[in-house]
């Protein structure tokens, strides 16, 4: 194939967030007769092996390489070893720390797809916001950025002190039952959700990572009969996600497209090969902004949102 | 010198002999204490295990010891409760399975994936998924046995291509509690809750429990169970002694094998749904052994009991659930049960040594 | 002259560098005792160990009553009615008496539980386990469930003994079985091979006690540099003969059968 | 019978008596073959490896057999090769140590925090670094020889309270690596790249080599590396033979210690940057025990060399390389490495069968 | 009647059910070599791992030319000169032959290389093995660098008592040195017993074989269930004399020293 070739780097495999990504780039690739190689990190947070992967993707003379970084400002001088050597490197859903560390970056804003869910649970309760009793699914103890951003954006939407804005678990509002983690999945969503029933069980608000997290915590919440009573957020809006808030798993959801950034990315890195052109930002911020959308089923004044038809029709799992 | 002395007839005629009988010293309490100590190992564990709900009791008060919160900790286990007895039977033969909880995923998302891909009905779905983890098992054993492979790299093998095949075979889809519930829901059968005088337990909860019972009782009362102790003892011995290696080597990896699957059922009970990217597939293995270990089970097989296993898997269980409860943050927590595994171990070290 | 039991021709063992057996022969003839007798590390024990299935020889063959065989496992000189004692003793450590003694060939309960529940009966094979061990004279044993590992050198030696004479149907091999044994113990070593000979049963017994040899053997086989150099009546050569040979002394003529 | 006869004055007089020969069979290039296996084991793994390098090479060409590619593992692997080196030593005296991955992270952020929050010149903070795994080193030791703890459970154990205190120690900041090469470059001394040849070396790269090769070096030519042999081998008979079992168990844990010290300054010298969430601390345990397992060094302890476990180190780098050139996706690529382990192994044990 | 060398009084050494020690007392003359006899699991290797550190024992006192002493490890023992062979052997199976023999007390190179490298002396560890074993008449043994699991059961007893005979220099102490060892082998080590008592250090032999008991012991101290029933003079009393107090057939009176 002489489209070139392009790699694709990934957090991990194992998300179906990042199964979709991979999906869009290979489609497209195909498209455009390119070659594409695809790359993951072990676990959340893995900055290792994505080291090795742009390593890799060098010795491959590759033309471009798309990645979302496990950690942001680790990988900067790897991804700066790739542009030394003429690659086209662009930021996916996670934007570099500098951001122009990329040649670009096509994201969604994690801290926004928090803020948004924050401000929702908020307007749902009214008043009752203010006695609330908010518990929050993590993802690791690491606390890797995507989760960190997430988790004080909705503390931000929701009306919550973030002290240090780069942890979690440093504020101190009454509000809150406590954090714990879930791996991001359906085991890890019910025992954390378990636990912190177990110190509280008059939680009446639930922030999750994402959403089979999510799904998870209604599994503990319905095993005490009260699933009807709790509010769950979430991020992601995947299918099933989308499809669970039609359910009334879930509340409400921030959806992002990781199809959508795939695909723009591999367009770009098919442009660049070709002329060496570069991708521009939008307008008025640094970065290509793909988007974030609340979706949820029960619409509050306020925070926009589209309904659960829309979601479904630009979900991506 | 006497040579010529024929100083061996002396023992010719055999006078009336009886076993050698010493004072008898220590009895009483303590003594009895002793004995029961060296009949049956896991009271070590149980005593542990009993010290840390009184510790969290006298911390935490009624919270702690409320119905909710006790049966909470066995249904947080249940999957690492049979995971672990699958783990000791491997550790027992000097082995050990990496593989125990991706093999426990995988399982769960075939019985998912051939009901909702292939339309199988979900009674059969369930057999077949066994049936999987009972064949991966049989092909550990036989690299183990037959080709001579360390357990460790085997399994270690196996846990990569287990894990790989799960995300490849279910392409990270979920199965949703909410399907599963409307179109197969004997897949959630080991969920199903019944109460007894407020305290609410699951089916699963109560496989583990019949788990534990029965492999204790095979383990110690048939032929089979002693096999398995001979040849994590001293394999060679074993095998000069007359135990079938191979037999047994085979026939402990494919009930593992088996075990794994109903633990992957127990997890369609707990979570409702099927999803390859549950936890226990990265780190059920090690979650297991550690309930092993604490068990008081020699990772240089032979010496242990399945009984110990269980009491430490609920060691750690109530441990993380009292550390939640009393209100750590994740992270101390983390920290904390480190220190407390550490202790724990300590602790039946220190009841062995002055029991010895 | 009768067809040996058990025989062996041309036995090979390599062990790297190291060559164990080198071309031996060997015959065992019916109800016979046949002592093995050699220097340390003449290759006795592979030999044994050769015949009873615990190594595979890289050359030559085994005859079962004239039947070539070829044991893979301990297993399956075993089933064949071929008992032995190693001098390793093959016990396991952490099991107790009771459970070395029965290993392999279990006693259930009868009725329902065994048939069924495959329940083991300890009562019976503790009873059995300390019935052999007191016929041996081992009376030190305080408690039939203690687990071998903590048994006195002898004593362990002790109860593998008493498992080969109880349970050996066509041949007990016995390899250096009173090394560690006191000497009433050995005596009822002694008597007790006296007795699984008049069962009819052939028996192999390595030992380097020259005066035990030549009380009870029928004939011996002595092993030198790997392979057999003569086997003599105990009754036509004295054991300074014997203990000649084997060590080099001398050089066996017109022995019964040259090497 | 002749009980009179006094049999042993046979042997009163000493023939001139030379060592037994037999038949010297197998000569030639074959059996100098064997003899070379027999006395230097990590032979087999390094075929293994050489194997995989050829089958890559005609595989990819030579865009595999590049300096660039070539030099390139040797880069990827450093960090688990000092880890497996590390592990290695451990797993000689039949322990195993969890903690390996965490220890080296915990030591980078603290040789970072050390320069970055309180001031201490680099030269200093890297020592600080070092003394503080090796400290951990010790408190492992401490536990395992005189508490009398297994390896696993002690090290299981600090391993999560390593990560945990690592996290909570930096409250999870990156120190960028813009800002050490401003500030503190003598952290990323160790990434100091250099070329012969058209390949390039690091610093750490070289470091790895020296550390393998000085502890394959005391490991067989000086008493304390034979008493590491001997305590793993049997500790009790060790110890009976006059060997000081806790001496040299504690003085094991603490080089390991410094070692992961030494893993956490490789680090920092290959990232340029120090991440408290780097991977190693949560998988540089299984990848350093795989390498060490592959090596052919056996779990029980006593038995294998630390050059294969280099070796091992470096298949498990060919293999990820190779594949990941090959474009494999990342699921195929584990499931693939996940078969090559087991086939590795299983390749060693063949030529070690036919080689006995 | 001059001091004793090694002193025990009132050990006692309990295994849960099992008493093994029963608050026994012991002996040892400076320069006499004392055999210890008894049935098995009568408590002599008990009585000799808590003479040489390997055990503690639960009660009782011990006293090195008067002083008392405990031995938390056999280190310790060896530290002041006491040199064991246990009757498990206490080898390192995968190490060498001269690897085992020179355990914990290792040959350094002269020169720079042994001082600031720290190298072994192989060559001079493997030639001063070989001599040793040689010497015990194991010529059997092909390669010194063979580890030693792969030696013959004799082959690695001569090992074990090779190793204590060079390097006791206060007490050397073997629990049953020729139990497997050949016709040969075991004069060999008989001889070497003497030519240590020749050097003057005191020996304990622990033996099951009689005449070998009754030629080289200058006394024999009489073990029976768990204590020393009494000493006697060899000289002074028969071989079935011993047997029979030992294995509780008649009882001593007028004893050398009652217990
Ligand atoms: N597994 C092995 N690897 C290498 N060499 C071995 C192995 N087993 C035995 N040998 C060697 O083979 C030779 C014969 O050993 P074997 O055990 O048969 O002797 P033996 O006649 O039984 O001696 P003993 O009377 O001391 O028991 C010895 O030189 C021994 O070192
Ligand atoms: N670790 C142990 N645990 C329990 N019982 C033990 C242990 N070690 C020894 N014994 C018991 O102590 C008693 C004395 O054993 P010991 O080994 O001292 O006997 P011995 O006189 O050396 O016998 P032998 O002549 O057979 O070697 C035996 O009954 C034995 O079963
Ligand atoms: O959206 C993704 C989320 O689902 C996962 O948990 O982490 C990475 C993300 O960007
Ligand atoms: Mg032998
Ligand atoms: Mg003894």
């Amino acid at each position: 194939q002489d489209g070139g070739s392009a790699c694709l780097i990934t957090k991990t495999d194992t998300n179906p967030f990042f199964v979709k990504m991979r999906e869009g780039a290979a489609a497209k690739a195909e498209e455009l007769g390119m070659t594409l190689n695809s790359y993951a990190g072990k676990v959340d947070g893995d900055n290792e092996s994505q080291v090795a992967a742009i390593e890799t993707c060098i010795a491959n003379g590759a033309d471009g390489i798309l990645i979302t970084a496990s950690s942001t400002s680790a990988i900067v001088p790897s991804v700066q070893q790739a542009r030394d050597a003429g690659i086209l490197v662009i930021a996916l859903d996670t934007p570099l720390d500098p951001i122009d560390a990329a040649d670009m970056t096509f994201a969604t804003d994690n801290f926004l797809a928090g803020e948004l869910i924050g401000q929702w649970a908020a307007a749902k309760l009214g008043d009752a916001a203010a006695d609330a009793r908010v518990a929050f699914l993590d993802l690791d103890v690491s606390q890797p950025t995507v989760g960190v951003l997430r988790d004080q954006g909705f503390m931000q939407g929701f009306g919550i002190d973030l002290a240090d804005p780069n942890k979690w678990g440093d504020e101190d509002d009454s509000r809150i039952v406590g954090h714990d983690v879930t791996q991001g999945n359906e085991e890890g969503g019910r025992k954390a959700m378990e636990n912190l029933l177990a110190t509280d069980p008059m939680i009446n608000v639930v922030y999750t990572i994402n959403e089979p997290a999510a799904a998870g915590a209604y599994e503990a919440l319905k095993a005490i009969g009260r699933e009807n009573d709790v509010l769950i957020v979430s991020v992601d809006g995947g299918c099933p996600g989308v499809q669970n808030i039609a359910d009334g798993v879930i509340g409400a959801t921030s959806q992002q497209y990781p199809l959508l950034m795939a695909s723009k990315g591999i367009e770009a890195i098919a442009a660049f090969a070709k002329d060496g052109s570069k991708p521009e930002a939008t307008e008025g911020k640094n970065f290509f902004d793909t988007g974030v959308k609340l979706v949820t089923d029960q619409p509050v004044e306020g925070v926009e949102s589209i309904s659960v038809e829309e979601g479904t029709n630009l979900c991506w799992g | 010198m006497a040579e010529a002395d024929r100083y061996e007839d002396v023992v010719r005629t055999r006078s009336d002999e009886k076993f050698a009988e010493f004072e008898d010293t220590g009895k009483g309490l303590w003594g009895r204490f002793h004995e029961l100590l060296h009949t049956t190992p896991a009271i070590v564990p149980l005593i542990v295990l009993l010290a840390a709900c009184v510790v969290f009791g006298l911390v935490l008060g009624s919270k702690f010891f409320s119905p909710f919160a006790l049966t909470l900790i066995l249904q947080q286990v249940q999957i690492v409760g049979v995971l672990a007895a699958a783990q000791a039977l491997i550790i027992l033969t000097a082995g050990i399975d990496l593989s125990v909880g991706a093999v426990a995923v995988l399982c769960s998302v075939i019985m998912g994936q051939v009901t909702f891909r292939y339309g199988v009905p979900a009674v059969l779905a369930v057999p077949i998924g066994l049936a999987f983890g009972t064949a991966i098992g049989a092909i550990n054993g036989w690299l183990v046995s037959k080709v001579k492979l360390p357990p460790f790299i085997v399994t270690l093998g196996m846990w990569q291509i287990v894990l790989a095949v799960n995300y490849l075979y279910s392409a990270n889809e979920t199965i949703r509690a909410q399907d599963i519930e409307a179109q197969a829901p004997f897949l959630q059968f080991l969920g199903t809750k019944f109460n007894v005088g407020g305290a609410v337990f699951t089916l699963g909860v109560v496989l583990m429990l019949l788990l534990v019972l029965v492999l204790a009782y095979v383990l110690r009362s048939t032929a089979w169970g002693r096999h398995v102790y001979a040849v994590g003892d001293d394999p060679e011995a074993a095998q000069l002694a007359g135990v079938d290696r191979h037999k047994t080597i085979m026939s402990v990896y494919m009930l593992v094998g088996f075990i794994c699957g109903l633990a992957g059922w127990v997890m369609i009970g707990r979570f409702g749904s099927v999803s390859p990217s549950a936890t226990t597939g990265v780190i059920g293995n090690i979650q297991a052994i550690t309930a092993v270990v604490i068990g008081g089970i020699s990772l240089f097989g032979g010496r242990g009991s399945i009984l110990g296993a269980f009491f430490g898997a609920l060691i750690v269980g109530v441990f993380e659930l009292g550390l939640r409860m009393a209100g750590a943050d994740p992270q101390w927590t983390y920290l904390l049960i480190g220190v407390l595994i550490i202790a724990a171990v300590t602790v039946d070290q220190w009841i062995r040594k002055v029991t010895a | 002259m009768t067809s040996p039991v058990l025989e062996a021709r041309g036995l090979v063992k390599r062990y790297g560098k190291v060559t164990a057996l080198d071309h031996c022969d060997f015959d065992l003839m019916p109800g016979e005792i046949l002592a093995v007798i050699g220097d340390n590390g003449a290759g006795k024990s592979t030999l044994i160990k050769a015949l009873s299935g615990a190594i595979q020889p890289n050359a030559g063959e085994i005859f079962l009553e004239g039947k070539p065989v070829s044991f893979d496992s301990p297993n399956d000189a075993r089933g064949e009615g071929i008992e032995t004692v190693y001098q390793t003793l093959a016990m396991s450590p952490a099991l107790s008496i009771a459970d070395n003694m029965f290993m392999g060939r279990e006693l259930r309960m009868p009725g329902f539980m065994g048939q069924y529940f495959r329940k083991l009966d300890r009562k019976r094979m503790e009873e059995f386990s300390r019935q052999k061990l007191s016929e041996l004279g081992l009376m030190t044993i305080q408690n039939i469930n203690q687990p071998v590992e903590t048994l006195s050198g002898g004593q362990r030696q002790g109860v593998a003994v008493a498992r080969a004479a109880a349970f050996g149907s066509r041949v007990v091999i016995l390899d250096e079985p009173t090394a560690a044994l006191g000497v009433k113990e050995s005596r009822r070593v002694l008597d007790l091979i006296q007795e699984v000979r008049a069962r009819g049963i052939p028996i192999i017994l390595i030992s380097h006690n020259m005066p035990h040899v030549f009380e009870v053997a029928d004939r011996v086989h002595i092993h030198r540099l790997g392979k057999r150099l003569c086997v003599i009546d105990p009754k036509e050569h004295t054991m300074s003969d014997a203990v000649a040979y084997m060590t080099g002394a001398a050089v066996p003529e017109g022995v019964a059968e040259p090497a």
